[in-house]
């Protein structure tokens, strides 16, 4: 990784700075590159500032929905991107996280705080993604994804074979996140409130994953998926990185499944284990680029706020035949992605050659 | 026991019988020349001992612990290491993480672990590639990237290599120049076993050879014996390889 | 108790032939390209509309065609579809397995969705091939139409055995299943058989959309189902094998009929989907495919 | 549509346009700006909006947004409410709480409406009710049936969710008595005594499974067969078969989610001796007979308002012209059961706010509830009066009786020769008589 800098200018020293500090934990980055991050950090903080000067106060929703997709999108990209075992199954993850929360509330208690449904949904999660992994992982390619495919289909179908207590097609209330924390009361009833709920979360995950993504630990990930052999030839046991990017994933995708049931207060098969939320995961994380944890958090405010303020103009389905085909012609003609893309852009523009993960 | 000992190791396909019985051992600091024609079983022994292929029948131990049902990593941890027939570097890293990867200890905890910079240096230095660490595998001429593989498996920091055909597609002077390094290895104390179609490389190299001609062992001894024996003439011509 | 167990071998037999139906186009295009087509259930919805569109007055006032007509441009639909889908999309993605597996699931999603739009969301019923009932006797009821189906099924399945089996063309598409490499060493031209494949797997799936759609109902998520039954017969049967399918189709068929008299109509595709899954785990080559998982 | 003549701008989110309200802040730029710090400021533009909520891609939401239009066209060509301009707000809920609730949230910050009116799904409502009894806006409730709908609010805690109404359909525990009534009237014309009770398996039809055999039994019929089936049900072989094994005369059905064109084939080519009654959703809309490809003939279902085909009042003939003419072309050509109560809905909010005096529902939401309450209203659907804070049902619809004290306002439809779409039950309103098949 080398960073010999010719450009100068105060851009680059920044980035520099952050280079010498951090850039062997996260990948260093060039001066355009840490302007386009740092920039688009400051935008996504203060989004409730320039919303509502702007008078678009309803785009803080669709940037807090954006937010929890981005945590499911770098979730999948973790597993299915780095060892390339692809998985059309990870909303089971997070669907089996939100119907933890439902199913405590709904059955057990409804008074349960938050602070207590959370983590349990979100360990939940992870037994469920154990469960598919240790078995599907002896499988490759194709053969894997069919597999996570149907585990989707049959969590899907269980809600309505279950229907006495997931609530069938109609599903379950879940109610709104309240919490203490530091002694204030916080509640995602008050827009702004939720906003950050929603984001710092998001914020927290991806730098926690890129650290890993860019340590050892990513860099077997990566391996595995180009040459699984040469990876166990270098005296590494395989299927415990494999399983082990599945509890990498699981955790992430369990947080994101709770926020997104308290976001619409309701769990339901359709918002959350129908294929489609798979795949809508699958296509962020593929149209931002795969493997490389940011470009997932591209992907998926993109295709959020394209579905829910752009495409609208399509009419309700309309928008969908517009985003799945705006998926399908970034699979066909842009395989690694947009936001990979960009950032080449920016790394040629500064010359330096940084930053990628690959 | 010797260093490293196949007792009766057996390797069958379906109905076809790849290894039939093999015994052989190897001391500690030796090279033994493992050699027959094609298609009789001297990669199915390498993959056997790697754990690629479950082992049909017999044992492998290796100083003094059986691996025979030992899954890859730990084979390599035990301390073997292995030189493919095919290249299969890493495209999509560069030459010194190639070599970085196989020093990283196999922990989904250690997050920073591994080679340093100047120990990648000096694995990359034992077979002149110090000066390639930024580029990219497939960048490489064909003998550069033969010499990667040796020595991705030697930051393994291996007591036993197994060398699968490391000459594969070099000339005269390449294979020259990767004989010195094997002999150089060989004074640092590393036992290897080599598989190769190249009996001029080989015999420079080896101390004792093993002939297998359809799974079993048909011969042993120096290379100077073995270049005479008539069994093993008549089976390289029965498969019409030239010595 | 005669009557049950007549009653669940009939009406098992009748959901087998149009399992078989759905299945066997997918197998084949696994078979032959390696690629599974995830817009397979897409094109029995293709299917199923067309027949709509030209049979039923209330969609296309003057196009209003006898539902036997109907059927062939159901198969029509579905094959050209198919083959557009071949030569527009999937021929230029199909060396990666997983690119293709997405974007043909896209394009199964793109098509509900453009089925919503054209025909809302509400389930549309087909105008019956052959409307009343065989039955009574012995307490089995059967209805025409279901009498059809099987009888259609086992046509197509003959014409399709005698295709690739008795004529140069599509035993090259048969010895392609086998071993796509013999086939290629032999010097077949591998880019027109995969699409001939297509073609006719599309035409299948169009086939079965019509029956599909009659039995049950016509509608824009009508696709999902018969995938995942596509997959689990293929899997089952092992794939590119045209006989595993059929047997598997069978297997499967009177397994969900028995489930459903069991268990309820609620497990029926959950019982199923299990059972792929241990399948897929312990017996990955199915009854009578070549090897599924890589070393 | 209609408004251009009334000086009023072609709202957003006409379905025509297909700009769907939630989607304007890319469509339309500076100018949504301007609407949303509008929608902001409160009512100082002097418009009274009215949201209206439901699932716009189903005929039973198009209709009721359609029908909302409808209203408002209407009280805009007169008056408006307390002279000033009306403009609808109509948002998609998908039928998907979650999306619900996030249009619910937008329709009040952002667009500023003074009431909120439909939901067609009990679990859609439910996925509601705590925003809107938060923020106390008016929320009258024109689809979902189940009775948990005030006895789970209202009734549990009148001042938090004092806000809630339902101005129609009567709630599914009255739907039910009026069932066994309807049942009766069946026994008496053919002579039916045994009857199967099959359900959605969804939280709506709980009413019906957990009261209607029971009053079946009081009244001296028989239940023959129970049974609940998983929405998605595709093989109704079955289905029909269980029933004609229990020797049932017929069949009392509450489908919503499941779709009953598979059942209605499967039952019609095996000629299967038994009718087909009950609640039957998807077989309400105007189109279902060109859907079904006729299958639907003789099946019959309850719904508030007979489709148009009685005249419940002398206010249903011409609201059902009235629609016929602005959206007869469009699906569903007739307004379905929640589009008679959302436009009648409207008004009953008029009469409530113009007799308030008020419609600032932030500072004078008791009055406004008072005057609800005071409701006496001739709507398309029938008489309009709410059940009083401390009875049964607070806050929800009455029911009306006859003279024998049958139930009036949940009439029969069946589906006849040629697509012909009847009023058969109660007798005083029906257009033609109950038929059953040729086959029976």
């Amino acid at each position: 990784m080398s960073s010999d800098t010719q450009t100068g200018g105060p851009l680059e020293s920044v980035a520099d700075g952050y280079n010498d500090r951090f850039g062997h934990l996260f990948g260093e980055l060039n001066g355009p590159q840490f302007a386009l991050l740092i920039g688009s950090l400051a935008v996504l903080l203060v989004a409730p500032v320039w919303t509502s000067l702007l008078g678009v106060g309803g785009l803080l929703r669709t940037l807090a929905l954006a937010s929890i997709w981005a945590i499911l999108a770098m979730a999948w990209d973790i597993q299915s991107g780095y060892t390339g075992y692809i998985s059309f199954g990870h909303a089971v993850l997070s669907g089996g996280a939100a119907y933890t929360t439902a199913m405590l509330v709904a059955h057990v208690n409804p008074d349960l705080p938050f602070l207590v449904t959370a983590p349990i949904s979100v360990l939940a999660a992870l037994v469920i993604g154990l469960v598919i992994a240790v078995p599907s992982l002896r499988l490759r390619g194709p053969y894997f994804s069919l597999v996570t495919f149907v585990a989707g289909l049959i969590f899907y179908q269980l809600t309505y074979a279950f229907s006495g207590y997931t609530g069938g097609e109609l599903g379950q209330r879940v109610g709104r996140i309240e919490f203490e924390l530091a002694g204030a009361q916080v509640t995602t009833f008050d827009p702004v409130t939720r906003y950050y709920v929603m984001l710092v979360p998001m914020l927290v995950i991806a730098v926690a994953l890129l650290y890993v993504a860019r340590s050892n630990v990513g860099m077997i990930l990566i391996a595995i998926r180009e040459n699984e052999e040469a990876v166990a030839a270098a005296g590494i046991d395989t299927t415990k990185f494999k399983i082990w990017s599945f509890v990498l994933s699981s955790i992430p995708m369990g947080v994101g499944g709770v926020l997104l049931a308290h976001f619409y207060g309701t769990v339901n098969p359709l918002n959350f284990l129908l294929v489609d939320r798979s795949i809508e995961i699958i296509a962020m994380a593929v149209v931002g680029g795969m493997s490389s944890i940011l470009g997932p958090i591209g992907g998926a405010f993109l295709v959020i706020v394209l579905r829910e303020e752009v495409l609208g103009v399509f009419g309700v389905t309309g928008r969908w035949v517009a985003l799945w085909t705006v998926v399908l012609l970034v699979l066909v003609f842009a395989r690694d992605g947009l936001f990979r893309k960009l950032w080449h852009v920016l790394g040629d523009w500064g010359r330096i050659d940084g930053g990628d993960d690959e | 026991m010797s260093f490293f000992e196949l007792d009766g190791l057996t390797k069958r396909f379906g109905g076809l019988v790849a290894v039939d019985a093999l015994s052989m051992s190897v001391d500690r600091g030796e090279i033994v020349g493992l050699i027959g024609p094609n298609g009789s079983g001297k990669s199915t022994v390498f993959n056997c001992t790697m754990g690629r292929y479950t082992v049909s029948d017999g044992s492998i131990h290796f100083d003094g612990r059986e691996i025979t049902d030992a899954k890859t990593h730990e084979v390599v941890e035990h301390g073997l290491a292995r030189v493919s027939q095919e290249s299969n570097p890493i495209d999509a890293m560069s030459v010194g993480a190639n070599i970085k990867l196989f020093t990283l200890p196999n922990s989904v905890t250690s997050l920073r672990g591994g080679a340093s910079e100047k120990e990648i240096f000096r694995y990359a230095a034992r077979l002149d590639l110090e000066n390639k660490l930024h580029e990219q595998p497939d960048e490489l001429p064909h003998a550069d990237v033969r010499r990667l593989e040796v020595a991705k498996a030697l930051a393994t920091e291996p007591e036993l290599l197994l060398l699968d055909e490391p000459f594969a597609g070099m000339n005269q002077q390449e294979i020259d120049g990767l004989v010195e390094k094997f002999e150089e290895l060989r004074d640092e104390g590393v036992t290897m076993i080599v598989v190769d179609h190249n009996m001029g490389g080989l015999m420079r190299l080896v101390d004792r050879v093993v002939v297998i001609h359809n799974g079993t062992k048909i011969a042993a001894g120096d290379p100077e014996e073995i270049a005479e024996n008539e069994q093993v003439r008549r089976a390289y011509l029965g498969s019409s390889e030239a010595m | 108790m005669l009557g049950a167990i007549g009653s669940f071998l009939v009406t098992g037999a009748m959901i087998s032939a149009i399992y078989a139906l759905i299945a066997i186009g997918f197998t084949m295009i696994f078979g032959v390209g390696g690629v599974l087509n995830l817009a397979h259930g897409g094109l029995i919805m293709l299917g199923a509309y067309g027949f709509l569109v030209v049979t039923s007055s209330s969609t296309v006032e003057f196009l209003t065609i006898p539902p036997i007509a109907g059927l062939a441009v159901a198969i029509a639909v579905g094959a050209v579809a198919s083959y557009g889908l071949y030569v527009g999309l999937v021929e230029y993605i199909e060396d990666n397995p997983v690119i293709t597996f997405l974007a043909t699931l896209v394009v199964a999603l793109i098509l509900a969705e453009l089925a919503v739009v054209a025909f809302s969301s509400s389930p549309r019923g087909l105008v019956n091939l052959a409307p009343g009932s065989s039955g009574g006797s012995l307490g089995i009821r059967v209805t025409n139409i279901e009498i059809v189906a099987f009888v259609v099924s086992w046509v197509a399945i003959g014409l399709l055995w005698y295709y690739v089996t008795r004529t140069d063309e599509g035993r090259s598409i048969l010895a392609t299943s086998m071993s796509q490499r013999g086939a290629q060493l032999t010097g077949v031209d591998l880019p027109s058989i995969k699409a001939r494949t297509w073609l006719i797997a599309g035409g299948l799936a169009g086939l079965a959309g019509v029956f599909i759609g009659t039995l049950q109902q016509t509608s824009p998520v009508m696709w999902l189902d018969p995938l995942a039954l596509a997959f689990i017969i293929v899997v089952i049967g092992g794939i590119g094998s045209i006989k595993g399918s059929i047997v598997a189709a069978y297997l499967i068929g009177y397994l969900e009929t028995l489930t459903v008299t069991l268990l309820g109509s609620g497990f029926r595709g959950t019982f199923s989907l299990v059972v792929l899954v241990i399948v897929l785990l312990v017996m990955p080559q199915g009854l009578y495919g070549r090897e599924w998982v890589h070393e | 549509m209609t408004n251009n003549d009334t000086g009023i701008p072609v709202t957003r989110n006409e379905r025509k346009a297909t700009i769907d309200r939630r989607t304007f802040l890319g469509a339309a730029g500076a100018g949504a700006v301007a609407t949303t710090l509008a929608g902001c400021l409160g009512d100082e533009d002097d418009l009274i909006r009215v949201g209206h909520i439901g699932p716009l891609q189903q005929d039973m939401g198009a209709g009721s947004e359609n029908s909302a239009q409808l209203a408002v066209d209407q009280l805009n060509e007169e008056d408006g409410i307390m002279d000033r301009e009306v403009e609808l707000v109509s948002a998609d809920s998908v039928g998907d709480p979650g999306e619900a609730l996030t249009a619910t949230e937008e329709m009040v910050e952002q667009d500023g409406v003074d009431v909120i009116i439909g939901t067609f799904v009990t679990e859609v409502m439910q996925g509601i009710t705590d925003y809107v009894a938060d923020v106390d806006v008016p929320f009258l409730i024109t689809g979902s049936a189940d009775p948990v709908t005030v006895t789970d609010t209202v009734a549990e805690d009148y001042d938090r969710f004092k806000n809630i109404f339902r101005s129609g359909p009567i709630n599914s525990d009255l739907q039910a008595e009026g069932m066994v009534d309807y049942a009766e009237f069946l026994a008496d014309e053919y002579g039916w005594t045994q009857f199967a009770h099959i359900a959605d398996d969804a939280a709506w039809t709980e009413p019906f499974s957990d009261n209607l055999p029971g009053y079946l039994e009081d009244v001296g019929l028989d239940v023959v067969h129970e049974d609940r089936l998983a929405p998605g049900t595709d093989d109704w072989a079955p289905v029909n078969s269980d029933i004609d094994d229990a020797d049932a005369d017929a069949v009392f059905r509450f489908f919503a989610h499941n779709v009953g064109t598979g059942m209605l084939v499967n039952w019609r080519e095996n000629e299967y001796e038994f009718a087909i009654e009950g609640i039957h959703v998807p077989g309400m809309s105007p189109e279902f007979w060109d859907d079904s490809e006729g299958a639907a003939l003789y099946e019959t279902t309850s719904q508030s308002g007979a489709a148009g085909a009685a005249d419940i009042t002398s206010e249903t003939g011409p609201f059902v012209d009235a629609y016929a003419e602005e959206y007869g072309d469009d699906r569903p050509s007739l307004p379905m059961y929640m589009g008679f109560n959302t436009y009648d809905a409207v008004f009953v909010y008029k009469d409530a706010v113009e007799r308030a005096g008020t419609v600032d529902y932030q500072a004078d939401i008791d009055t406004i509830v008072d005057e609800l309450l005071e409701t006496d209203h001739e709507g398309a659907a029938g008489e309009i009066e709410f059940y009083g804070p401390d009875e049964d049902y607070p806050h929800d619809v009455r029911e009306t009786t006859d003279d024998d004290g049958v139930i009036t306002n949940f009439p029969v439809t069946q589906w006849q020769d040629d697509g012909e779409f009847e009023c058969v039950y109660p007798e005083h309103l029906a257009s033609a008589d109950h038929i059953t098949p040729e086959w029976l």
